[in-house]
Protein backbone atom coordinates (compact mmCIF):
# COMPACT_ATOMS: atom_id res chain seq x y z
CA UNK A 1 0.00 0.00 0.00
CA UNK A 2 3.47 2.40 0.03
CA UNK A 3 2.36 3.44 -3.20
CA UNK A 4 -1.52 4.45 -2.40
CA UNK A 5 -0.10 6.39 0.56
CA UNK A 6 2.54 8.28 -1.50
CA UNK A 7 -0.08 9.17 -4.10
CA UNK A 8 -2.03 10.95 -0.77
CA UNK A 9 0.93 12.19 0.90
CA UNK A 10 1.32 14.39 -2.70
CA UNK A 11 -1.83 15.10 -2.90
CA UNK A 12 -2.11 16.48 0.59
CA UNK A 13 0.94 18.56 -0.54
CA UNK A 14 -0.91 20.33 -3.32
CA UNK A 15 -3.87 20.85 -1.30
CA UNK A 16 -1.63 22.73 1.16
CA UNK A 17 -0.53 25.09 -2.14
CA UNK A 18 -4.03 26.21 -2.16
CA UNK A 19 -4.66 27.12 1.49
CA UNK A 20 -1.28 28.75 1.41
CA UNK A 21 -2.39 31.10 -1.63
CA UNK A 22 -5.41 32.07 0.99
CA UNK A 23 -2.71 32.67 3.79
CA UNK A 24 -0.98 35.02 1.63
CA UNK A 25 -3.51 36.77 -0.28
CA UNK A 26 -5.99 36.59 1.98
CA UNK A 27 -7.84 40.38 2.36
CA UNK A 28 -8.58 39.91 6.26
CA UNK A 29 -6.04 38.50 8.81
CA UNK A 30 -9.07 36.11 9.64
CA UNK A 31 -8.86 34.82 5.99
CA UNK A 32 -4.77 33.80 7.18
CA UNK A 33 -5.98 32.24 10.36
CA UNK A 34 -8.40 30.03 8.92
CA UNK A 35 -6.24 28.87 5.69
CA UNK A 36 -3.50 27.95 8.75
CA UNK A 37 -5.72 25.99 10.76
CA UNK A 38 -6.26 24.04 7.49
CA UNK A 39 -2.64 24.18 6.40
CA UNK A 40 -2.31 22.36 9.98
CA UNK A 41 -5.03 20.12 10.09
CA UNK A 42 -3.23 18.59 6.89
CA UNK A 43 0.01 18.60 7.94
CA UNK A 44 -1.11 16.83 11.23
CA UNK A 45 -3.01 14.15 8.98
CA UNK A 46 0.28 14.03 7.11
CA UNK A 47 2.31 13.49 9.57
CA UNK A 48 -0.06 10.16 10.65
CA UNK A 49 0.18 9.09 6.98
CA UNK A 50 4.26 9.66 7.28
CA UNK A 51 4.20 7.54 10.46
CA UNK A 52 2.34 4.23 8.69
CA UNK A 53 4.51 4.83 5.38
CA UNK A 54 7.44 4.03 7.90
CA UNK A 55 5.76 1.95 10.06
CA UNK A 56 6.74 3.71 13.45
CA UNK A 57 2.74 5.47 14.22
CA UNK A 58 3.38 5.56 17.50
CA UNK A 59 6.12 8.15 17.43
CA UNK A 60 4.63 10.09 15.12
CA UNK A 61 0.86 10.35 16.45
CA UNK A 62 2.74 11.69 18.97
CA UNK A 63 4.30 14.43 17.41
CA UNK A 64 0.68 15.40 15.77
CA UNK A 65 -0.97 15.19 19.06
CA UNK A 66 1.49 17.82 20.52
CA UNK A 67 1.16 19.93 17.14
CA UNK A 68 -2.68 19.62 17.70
CA UNK A 69 -2.65 20.86 21.03
CA UNK A 70 -0.36 24.06 20.37
CA UNK A 71 -2.37 24.89 17.28
CA UNK A 72 -5.54 25.37 19.50
CA UNK A 73 -3.77 27.27 21.91
CA UNK A 74 -2.11 29.04 19.48
CA UNK A 75 -5.29 29.85 16.97
CA UNK A 76 -7.46 30.78 20.44
CA UNK A 77 -4.99 33.29 21.64
CA UNK A 78 -4.54 34.71 18.05
CA UNK A 79 -8.48 34.64 18.23
CA UNK A 80 -8.92 36.23 21.48
CA UNK A 81 -6.34 39.05 20.74
CA UNK A 82 -7.69 40.38 17.90
CA UNK A 83 -11.77 40.32 19.51
CA UNK A 84 -10.03 42.35 21.92
CA UNK A 85 -8.18 45.07 19.72
CA UNK A 86 -10.55 44.98 16.63
CA UNK A 87 -9.63 44.49 13.11
CA UNK A 88 -6.17 45.49 11.61
CA UNK B 1 -12.91 20.85 45.85
CA UNK B 2 -15.93 19.43 47.29
CA UNK B 3 -17.14 16.42 47.96
CA UNK B 4 -18.99 15.36 44.99
CA UNK B 5 -15.42 15.72 42.84
CA UNK B 6 -13.55 13.72 45.02
CA UNK B 7 -15.95 10.87 44.45
CA UNK B 8 -15.46 10.95 40.74
CA UNK B 9 -11.58 11.11 41.14
CA UNK B 10 -10.55 7.34 41.07
CA UNK B 11 -12.96 6.86 38.37
CA UNK B 12 -11.27 9.73 36.01
CA UNK B 13 -7.82 8.42 36.93
CA UNK B 14 -8.76 4.86 36.30
CA UNK B 15 -9.50 6.76 32.80
CA UNK B 16 -6.67 7.72 31.92
CA UNK B 17 -4.39 5.60 33.39
CA UNK B 18 -6.22 3.71 31.00
CA UNK B 19 -5.91 5.54 28.14
CA UNK B 20 -1.61 5.51 29.48
CA UNK B 21 -2.03 1.91 29.07
CA UNK B 22 -3.00 1.72 25.62
CA UNK B 23 -0.89 3.95 24.39
CA UNK B 24 2.26 3.58 25.49
CA UNK B 25 2.63 -0.30 25.12
CA UNK B 26 5.19 -0.47 27.39
CA UNK B 27 4.93 -2.01 30.85
CA UNK B 28 8.07 -1.98 33.04
CA UNK B 29 7.09 -1.01 36.90
CA UNK B 30 8.45 2.76 36.34
CA UNK B 31 6.94 3.49 32.94
CA UNK B 32 3.09 2.62 34.46
CA UNK B 33 4.42 4.36 38.07
CA UNK B 34 5.06 7.69 35.92
CA UNK B 35 1.60 6.98 33.91
CA UNK B 36 -0.25 6.75 36.98
CA UNK B 37 1.43 9.74 38.89
CA UNK B 38 0.33 11.43 35.69
CA UNK B 39 -2.98 10.29 35.08
CA UNK B 40 -3.93 10.86 39.09
CA UNK B 41 -2.41 14.76 38.76
CA UNK B 42 -3.97 15.83 35.77
CA UNK B 43 -7.33 14.14 37.11
CA UNK B 44 -6.68 16.38 40.61
CA UNK B 45 -5.77 19.24 39.22
CA UNK B 46 -9.02 19.60 36.70
CA UNK B 47 -11.04 18.83 39.06
CA UNK B 48 -11.68 22.39 39.89
CA UNK B 49 -12.76 22.87 36.30
CA UNK B 50 -15.90 20.44 36.50
CA UNK B 51 -19.07 22.26 37.59
CA UNK B 52 -21.78 20.38 39.68
CA UNK B 53 -24.21 20.24 37.20
CA UNK B 54 -28.00 18.62 37.97
CA UNK B 55 -28.09 17.12 35.13
CA UNK B 56 -26.60 13.61 34.77
CA UNK B 57 -25.74 11.92 30.87
CA UNK B 58 -27.35 9.39 29.49
CA UNK B 59 -24.28 7.36 28.34
CA UNK B 60 -26.30 4.86 26.12
CA UNK B 61 -28.60 7.95 24.45
CA UNK B 62 -24.79 9.84 24.40
CA UNK B 63 -23.18 6.64 22.37
CA UNK B 64 -26.12 6.56 19.96
CA UNK B 65 -26.08 10.29 19.37
CA UNK B 66 -22.24 9.99 17.79
CA UNK B 67 -23.34 8.03 14.81
CA UNK B 68 -26.55 9.87 14.28
CA UNK B 69 -24.60 13.32 13.88
CA UNK B 70 -21.99 11.80 11.43
CA UNK B 71 -24.80 10.74 9.84
CA UNK B 72 -26.09 14.46 9.22
CA UNK B 73 -22.64 15.49 8.92
CA UNK B 74 -22.35 13.29 5.76
CA UNK B 75 -25.62 14.32 4.56
CA UNK B 76 -24.95 18.15 4.64
CA UNK B 77 -21.40 17.38 3.64
CA UNK B 78 -22.81 16.51 0.51
CA UNK B 79 -24.91 18.72 0.04
CA UNK B 80 -22.47 21.89 0.98
CA UNK B 81 -19.89 20.32 -1.45
CA UNK B 82 -22.88 20.01 -4.51
CA UNK B 83 -22.96 23.84 -3.30
CA UNK B 84 -19.79 24.51 -3.62
CA UNK B 85 -18.86 22.86 -6.88
CA UNK B 86 -22.08 24.16 -8.91
CA UNK B 87 -20.79 26.36 -11.43
CA UNK B 88 -23.15 29.06 -10.51
CA UNK B 89 -22.01 28.97 -6.64
CA UNK B 90 -26.03 28.66 -5.22
CA UNK B 91 -24.85 30.18 -1.87
CA UNK B 92 -27.14 32.40 0.35
CA UNK B 93 -25.42 32.48 3.45
CA UNK B 94 -27.34 34.53 6.39
CA UNK B 95 -27.39 35.15 9.90
CA UNK B 96 -29.77 33.09 11.58
CA UNK B 97 -30.69 33.97 15.83
CA UNK B 98 -31.92 30.97 17.50
CA UNK B 99 -33.01 30.70 20.90
CA UNK B 100 -31.82 27.25 22.86
CA UNK B 101 -34.25 25.87 25.07
CA UNK B 102 -31.41 23.95 26.70
CA UNK B 103 -30.59 24.83 30.41
CA UNK B 104 -27.62 23.07 30.82
CA UNK B 105 -23.98 24.78 30.16
CA UNK B 106 -23.12 21.26 29.04
CA UNK B 107 -25.31 21.02 26.57
CA UNK B 108 -25.10 24.29 24.99
CA UNK B 109 -21.66 23.78 24.81
CA UNK B 110 -22.85 20.35 22.89
CA UNK B 111 -25.13 21.79 20.56
CA UNK B 112 -22.76 24.56 19.37
CA UNK B 113 -19.88 21.90 18.78
CA UNK B 114 -22.14 20.14 16.90
CA UNK B 115 -23.74 22.92 14.77
CA UNK B 116 -20.07 23.85 13.92
CA UNK B 117 -19.37 20.28 12.73
CA UNK B 118 -22.36 19.73 10.79
CA UNK B 119 -20.91 21.60 7.32
CA UNK B 120 -23.15 24.58 6.21
CA UNK B 121 -23.51 25.54 9.60
CA UNK B 122 -21.38 27.76 12.05
CA UNK B 123 -22.10 28.89 15.50
CA UNK B 124 -20.65 32.66 15.59
CA UNK B 125 -21.84 33.77 19.35
CA UNK B 126 -23.30 30.99 22.13
CA UNK B 127 -24.38 32.50 25.56
CA UNK B 128 -27.18 30.84 27.71
CA UNK B 129 -30.35 32.92 26.32
CA UNK B 130 -29.22 33.15 21.92
CA UNK B 131 -27.20 31.26 19.71
CA UNK B 132 -25.87 33.19 16.52
CA UNK B 133 -25.62 30.67 13.13
CA UNK B 134 -23.90 31.45 10.11
CA UNK B 135 -25.51 29.38 7.27
CA UNK B 136 -24.99 28.62 3.95
CA UNK B 137 -28.31 28.63 2.17
CA UNK B 138 -31.95 27.65 3.50
CA UNK B 139 -31.15 23.88 3.41
CA UNK B 140 -28.41 23.39 5.95
CA UNK B 141 -30.31 25.95 8.48
CA UNK B 142 -33.21 22.88 8.53
CA UNK B 143 -31.64 20.84 11.57
CA UNK B 144 -31.07 24.15 13.77
CA UNK B 145 -34.68 25.51 12.74
CA UNK B 146 -36.34 22.54 13.35
CA UNK B 147 -34.78 21.66 16.82
CA UNK B 148 -34.12 18.25 15.71
CA UNK B 149 -30.44 18.54 16.81
CA UNK B 150 -31.86 20.27 20.27
CA UNK B 151 -33.85 17.46 20.84
CA UNK B 152 -31.45 14.89 20.38
CA UNK B 153 -29.09 16.79 22.51
CA UNK B 154 -31.69 17.29 25.37
CA UNK B 155 -32.31 13.64 25.48
CA UNK B 156 -28.74 13.15 26.39
CA UNK B 157 -29.21 14.61 29.80
CA UNK B 158 -31.46 13.78 32.81
CA UNK B 159 -31.99 16.01 35.62
CA UNK B 160 -30.21 14.73 38.55
CA UNK B 161 -32.60 13.84 41.71
CA UNK B 162 -31.42 16.52 43.85
CA UNK B 163 -29.08 15.72 47.13
CA UNK B 164 -29.60 18.92 48.65
CA UNK C 1 -8.88 -4.46 5.12
CA UNK C 2 -6.60 -2.63 3.35
CA UNK C 3 -8.94 -1.73 0.37
CA UNK C 4 -11.32 -0.74 2.89
CA UNK C 5 -9.17 1.76 4.25
CA UNK C 6 -7.79 2.69 0.99
CA UNK C 7 -11.51 3.46 -0.05
CA UNK C 8 -12.53 5.47 3.15
CA UNK C 9 -9.16 7.47 2.04
CA UNK C 10 -9.98 8.17 -1.38
CA UNK C 11 -13.39 9.77 -0.17
CA UNK C 12 -11.42 11.66 2.66
CA UNK C 13 -9.33 13.06 -0.43
CA UNK C 14 -12.37 14.46 -2.36
CA UNK C 15 -13.88 15.59 0.19
CA UNK C 16 -10.48 17.90 0.76
CA UNK C 17 -10.40 18.35 -2.89
CA UNK C 18 -13.68 20.21 -2.77
CA UNK C 19 -12.89 21.66 0.29
CA UNK C 20 -10.08 23.30 -1.01
CA UNK C 21 -12.00 24.53 -4.18
CA UNK C 22 -14.02 26.40 -1.77
CA UNK C 23 -11.35 27.95 -0.33
CA UNK C 24 -10.15 29.68 -3.53
CA UNK C 25 -13.82 30.04 -4.91
CA UNK C 26 -16.51 31.22 -1.77
CA UNK C 27 -16.41 35.12 -1.49
CA UNK C 28 -15.35 35.81 2.12
CA UNK C 29 -14.35 34.63 5.66
CA UNK C 30 -17.43 33.23 6.83
CA UNK C 31 -18.78 31.01 3.77
CA UNK C 32 -14.84 29.78 3.73
CA UNK C 33 -14.62 29.19 7.24
CA UNK C 34 -17.47 26.55 6.10
CA UNK C 35 -15.09 24.94 3.73
CA UNK C 36 -12.02 24.61 6.38
CA UNK C 37 -14.64 23.04 8.56
CA UNK C 38 -15.69 20.53 6.10
CA UNK C 39 -12.11 19.83 5.66
CA UNK C 40 -12.08 18.85 9.40
CA UNK C 41 -14.89 16.85 9.95
CA UNK C 42 -15.37 14.83 7.20
CA UNK C 43 -12.21 15.01 4.74
CA UNK C 44 -9.36 14.06 8.10
CA UNK C 45 -12.53 11.81 9.44
CA UNK C 46 -12.61 9.66 6.92
CA UNK C 47 -8.59 9.79 5.98
CA UNK C 48 -7.80 8.88 9.80
CA UNK C 49 -10.40 6.34 10.20
CA UNK C 50 -9.29 4.82 6.29
CA UNK C 51 -5.62 4.49 7.86
CA UNK C 52 -6.56 3.52 11.27
CA UNK C 53 -8.65 0.14 8.99
CA UNK C 54 -5.01 -0.11 7.08
CA UNK C 55 -3.45 -0.61 10.59
CA UNK C 56 -6.16 -3.43 11.35
CA UNK C 57 -7.33 -3.70 15.17
CA UNK C 58 -4.04 -2.76 16.78
CA UNK C 59 -2.74 -0.78 18.95
CA UNK C 60 -1.87 1.57 16.11
CA UNK C 61 -5.54 1.98 14.89
CA UNK C 62 -6.12 3.24 18.13
CA UNK C 63 -3.67 6.33 18.48
CA UNK C 64 -4.52 6.69 15.56
CA UNK C 65 -8.68 6.86 16.54
CA UNK C 66 -6.71 9.37 19.75
CA UNK C 67 -5.78 12.17 16.83
CA UNK C 68 -9.08 11.74 14.91
CA UNK C 69 -11.20 12.56 17.93
CA UNK C 70 -9.21 15.46 19.11
CA UNK C 71 -9.25 17.01 15.42
CA UNK C 72 -13.16 16.22 15.92
CA UNK C 73 -13.11 17.88 19.14
CA UNK C 74 -10.67 21.11 18.84
CA UNK C 75 -11.49 22.34 15.24
CA UNK C 76 -14.93 23.67 15.44
CA UNK C 77 -13.54 25.47 18.83
CA UNK C 78 -11.15 26.91 16.58
CA UNK C 79 -13.45 27.76 13.88
CA UNK C 80 -15.83 29.16 16.00
CA UNK C 81 -12.86 31.42 18.18
CA UNK C 82 -11.94 32.90 14.53
CA UNK C 83 -15.56 33.54 13.24
CA UNK C 84 -16.22 35.29 16.62
CA UNK C 85 -13.29 37.25 16.83
CA UNK C 86 -14.32 38.33 12.85
CA UNK C 87 -17.53 39.44 13.86
CA UNK C 88 -16.95 41.39 16.97
CA UNK C 89 -14.02 43.39 14.82
CA UNK C 90 -17.32 44.03 12.59
CA UNK C 91 -16.21 42.46 9.63
CA UNK C 92 -20.27 42.08 8.09
CA UNK C 93 -20.71 39.16 6.09
CA UNK C 94 -21.16 39.07 1.69
CA UNK C 95 -24.86 38.45 1.45
CA UNK C 96 -26.17 37.55 -2.05
CA UNK C 97 -28.54 40.48 -2.41
CA UNK C 98 -26.62 44.10 -2.26
CA UNK C 99 -27.90 45.96 0.52
CA UNK D 1 13.22 5.61 -1.04
CA UNK D 2 11.57 7.56 -3.99
CA UNK D 3 11.92 11.46 -4.31
CA UNK D 4 8.11 11.76 -5.08
CA UNK D 5 7.69 13.27 -1.87
CA UNK D 6 10.20 15.37 -1.06
CA UNK D 7 10.12 17.75 -3.81
CA UNK D 8 6.65 18.68 -2.90
CA UNK D 9 8.16 19.24 0.33
CA UNK D 10 11.11 21.40 -1.00
CA UNK D 11 8.60 23.90 -3.14
CA UNK D 12 6.35 24.09 -0.34
CA UNK D 13 9.04 25.15 1.75
CA UNK D 14 10.56 27.85 -0.55
CA UNK D 15 7.14 28.67 -0.96
CA UNK D 16 6.38 29.54 2.56
CA UNK D 17 9.50 31.34 2.60
CA UNK D 18 8.92 33.73 -0.42
CA UNK D 19 5.93 34.22 0.75
CA UNK D 20 6.69 35.27 3.98
CA UNK D 21 9.30 38.11 2.30
CA UNK D 22 6.24 38.98 0.06
CA UNK D 23 3.33 40.01 2.32
CA UNK D 24 2.78 43.42 3.23
CA UNK D 25 2.29 43.35 7.33
CA UNK D 26 4.36 41.30 10.38
CA UNK D 27 1.02 38.96 11.24
CA UNK D 28 0.39 37.74 7.79
CA UNK D 29 4.23 37.33 7.84
CA UNK D 30 4.54 35.82 11.36
CA UNK D 31 1.86 33.38 10.22
CA UNK D 32 3.26 32.16 7.10
CA UNK D 33 6.87 31.46 9.16
CA UNK D 34 4.76 29.26 11.03
CA UNK D 35 3.60 27.45 8.37
CA UNK D 36 6.73 27.20 7.12
CA UNK D 37 8.57 25.86 10.34
CA UNK D 38 6.00 22.96 9.86
CA UNK D 39 6.81 22.24 6.38
CA UNK D 40 10.54 22.13 8.13
CA UNK D 41 9.17 19.74 10.68
CA UNK D 42 7.66 17.66 7.98
CA UNK D 43 11.23 17.33 6.40
CA UNK D 44 13.06 15.94 9.58
CA UNK D 45 10.07 13.78 9.77
CA UNK D 46 10.22 12.64 6.79
CA UNK D 47 13.97 11.44 7.11
CA UNK D 48 13.40 9.54 10.07
CA UNK D 49 14.79 12.77 12.50
CA UNK D 50 11.44 12.31 14.77
CA UNK D 51 12.77 14.21 17.61
CA UNK D 52 14.35 17.03 15.66
CA UNK D 53 10.52 17.36 13.97
CA UNK D 54 9.39 17.47 17.35
CA UNK D 55 11.41 20.04 18.53
CA UNK D 56 10.86 22.02 15.34
CA UNK D 57 7.19 21.58 15.81
CA UNK D 58 6.74 22.58 19.25
CA UNK D 59 9.28 25.03 19.20
CA UNK D 60 9.51 26.49 15.63
CA UNK D 61 5.58 26.12 14.60
CA UNK D 62 4.07 26.15 18.23
CA UNK D 63 5.92 28.60 20.49
CA UNK D 64 8.03 30.74 18.00
CA UNK D 65 4.50 31.84 16.39
CA UNK D 66 3.05 32.91 19.65
CA UNK D 67 6.13 34.48 20.72
CA UNK D 68 6.45 36.74 17.67
CA UNK D 69 2.91 37.45 17.99
CA UNK D 70 3.02 38.59 21.22
CA UNK D 71 5.72 40.54 20.63
CA UNK D 72 3.47 42.41 17.51
CA UNK D 73 0.29 42.85 19.72
CA UNK D 74 2.86 45.00 22.19
CA UNK D 75 3.67 47.41 19.30
CA UNK D 76 1.73 50.17 17.70
CA UNK D 77 -0.80 49.23 14.67
CA UNK D 78 1.35 51.42 12.22
CA UNK D 79 4.84 49.77 12.82
CA UNK D 80 3.39 45.97 12.02
CA UNK D 81 3.09 47.20 7.90
CA UNK D 82 6.24 47.03 6.51
CA UNK D 83 7.86 49.45 4.53
CA UNK D 84 10.24 47.87 2.14
CA UNK D 85 13.18 49.90 0.67
CA UNK D 86 14.01 48.72 -2.62
CA UNK D 87 17.17 46.30 -2.76
CA UNK D 88 21.07 47.70 -3.47
CA UNK D 89 22.42 46.99 -6.51
CA UNK D 90 25.21 45.16 -4.54
CA UNK D 91 22.97 42.88 -2.45
CA UNK D 92 21.18 41.99 -6.31
CA UNK D 93 24.30 41.02 -8.18
CA UNK D 94 26.15 39.50 -5.11
CA UNK D 95 23.72 37.20 -3.64
CA UNK D 96 22.88 35.55 -6.84
CA UNK D 97 26.49 34.58 -7.50
CA UNK D 98 26.85 33.58 -3.82
CA UNK D 99 24.11 31.05 -4.59
CA UNK D 100 25.73 30.19 -7.07
CA UNK D 101 28.52 29.44 -5.58
CA UNK D 102 26.87 27.38 -2.96
CA UNK D 103 24.98 25.31 -5.60
CA UNK D 104 29.01 24.57 -7.21
CA UNK D 105 29.85 23.46 -3.75
CA UNK D 106 26.73 21.23 -3.24
CA UNK D 107 27.83 19.71 -6.85
CA UNK D 108 30.38 17.69 -4.67
CA UNK D 109 28.47 16.42 -2.25
CA UNK D 110 27.85 12.76 -1.70
CA UNK D 111 24.31 11.54 -3.45
CA UNK D 112 21.51 11.91 -1.33
CA UNK D 113 21.29 7.97 0.41
CA UNK D 114 24.49 6.96 -1.26
CA UNK D 115 25.93 4.08 0.81
CA UNK D 116 29.29 4.82 -0.31
CA UNK D 117 29.72 8.61 1.07
CA UNK D 118 32.16 9.03 4.19
CA UNK D 119 29.58 9.64 6.33
CA UNK D 120 27.66 6.10 5.96
CA UNK D 121 30.60 3.80 5.50
CA UNK D 122 32.09 5.52 8.37
CA UNK D 123 30.34 7.30 10.81
CA UNK D 124 27.07 5.85 10.59
CA UNK D 125 27.83 2.22 11.20
CA UNK D 126 29.74 2.79 14.28
CA UNK D 127 26.40 4.37 15.97
CA UNK D 128 23.84 1.58 14.57
CA UNK D 129 25.67 -0.92 15.91
CA UNK D 130 26.76 0.93 19.90
CA UNK D 131 24.94 3.50 20.12
CA UNK D 132 22.10 0.80 21.87
CA UNK D 133 24.29 -0.92 23.78
CA UNK D 134 26.48 2.11 24.81
CA UNK D 135 23.94 4.53 25.82
CA UNK D 136 20.42 2.28 26.21
CA UNK D 137 18.66 4.62 23.92
CA UNK D 138 16.54 2.50 20.90
CA UNK D 139 16.50 6.00 18.85
CA UNK D 140 20.00 6.55 17.23
CA UNK D 141 18.90 10.32 16.88
CA UNK D 142 17.96 10.72 20.23
CA UNK D 143 21.17 8.97 21.28
CA UNK D 144 23.42 10.99 19.29
CA UNK D 145 21.95 14.56 20.27
CA UNK D 146 21.83 13.77 24.02
CA UNK D 147 24.59 11.47 24.61
CA UNK D 148 27.14 11.53 21.95
CA UNK D 149 26.78 15.39 21.74
CA UNK D 150 25.10 15.66 24.89
CA UNK D 151 28.07 19.02 25.89
CA UNK D 152 26.59 20.92 22.59
CA UNK D 153 23.11 20.27 23.49
CA UNK D 154 23.82 21.64 26.59
CA UNK D 155 25.20 24.70 25.24
CA UNK D 156 22.04 24.88 23.29
CA UNK D 157 19.66 24.46 26.02
CA UNK D 158 21.54 27.31 27.77
CA UNK D 159 21.20 29.73 24.81
CA UNK D 160 17.24 28.43 24.17
CA UNK D 161 16.92 29.12 28.03
CA UNK D 162 18.35 32.63 28.01
CA UNK D 163 16.20 33.47 24.42
CA UNK D 164 13.51 32.35 26.68
CA UNK D 165 14.28 34.37 29.76
CA UNK D 166 14.58 37.47 27.76
CA UNK D 167 11.04 36.85 25.87
CA UNK D 168 9.88 36.17 29.69
CA UNK D 169 11.43 40.02 30.77
CA UNK D 170 10.76 41.42 27.71
CA UNK D 171 7.18 40.75 27.14
CA UNK D 172 6.25 40.12 31.44
CA UNK D 173 6.49 43.75 31.96
CA UNK D 174 3.06 45.24 32.44
CA UNK D 175 1.57 47.68 29.85
CA UNK D 176 1.84 51.41 31.25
Amino acid sequence: MTGFSLVVLDVLAVLIVVYLYRVVRGPTVYDRILGLNGISTKAIILLVVIGTVYERVAMFVDISTGYALLNLVGALALAKYLEQRGAL
Amino acid sequence: MNAAHSNTLPLRTLALFVLWLLLSESYTLGHMAIGFAAALSVAFWNSSYLSRSEYQVRWVQAFAYLPWLFGRILASGAHLSYLILHPKLPIDPKMIHHRPRLSSETALVILGNSITLTPGTITLEASSDELVVHAMDDESTMDVVNLRLENKISGLFVRRASRQ
Amino acid sequence: MEYVGAGLMTVGLLFMVVAAVGMVRLPDVYTRAHAVALTDSLGAVFLLAGLAAQQGFSPNALRILVVLSLLYILNPVIAHATIRAARRSGLRPWTREKP
Amino acid sequence: MSYSFELPLLILLILTAGGAIVVKDLISSVLILGSYSFFLALVWAWLGAVDVAFVEAVVGAGLATVFFLLTLFRMAPEHILIQRSPPPISAVIALPLLGLLLLYAASDLPAFGDPQSPASSHISPYYLENSLRETQTPNVVTAVLMDYRALDTMLETGVIFTSGMACWLLLGRKHS
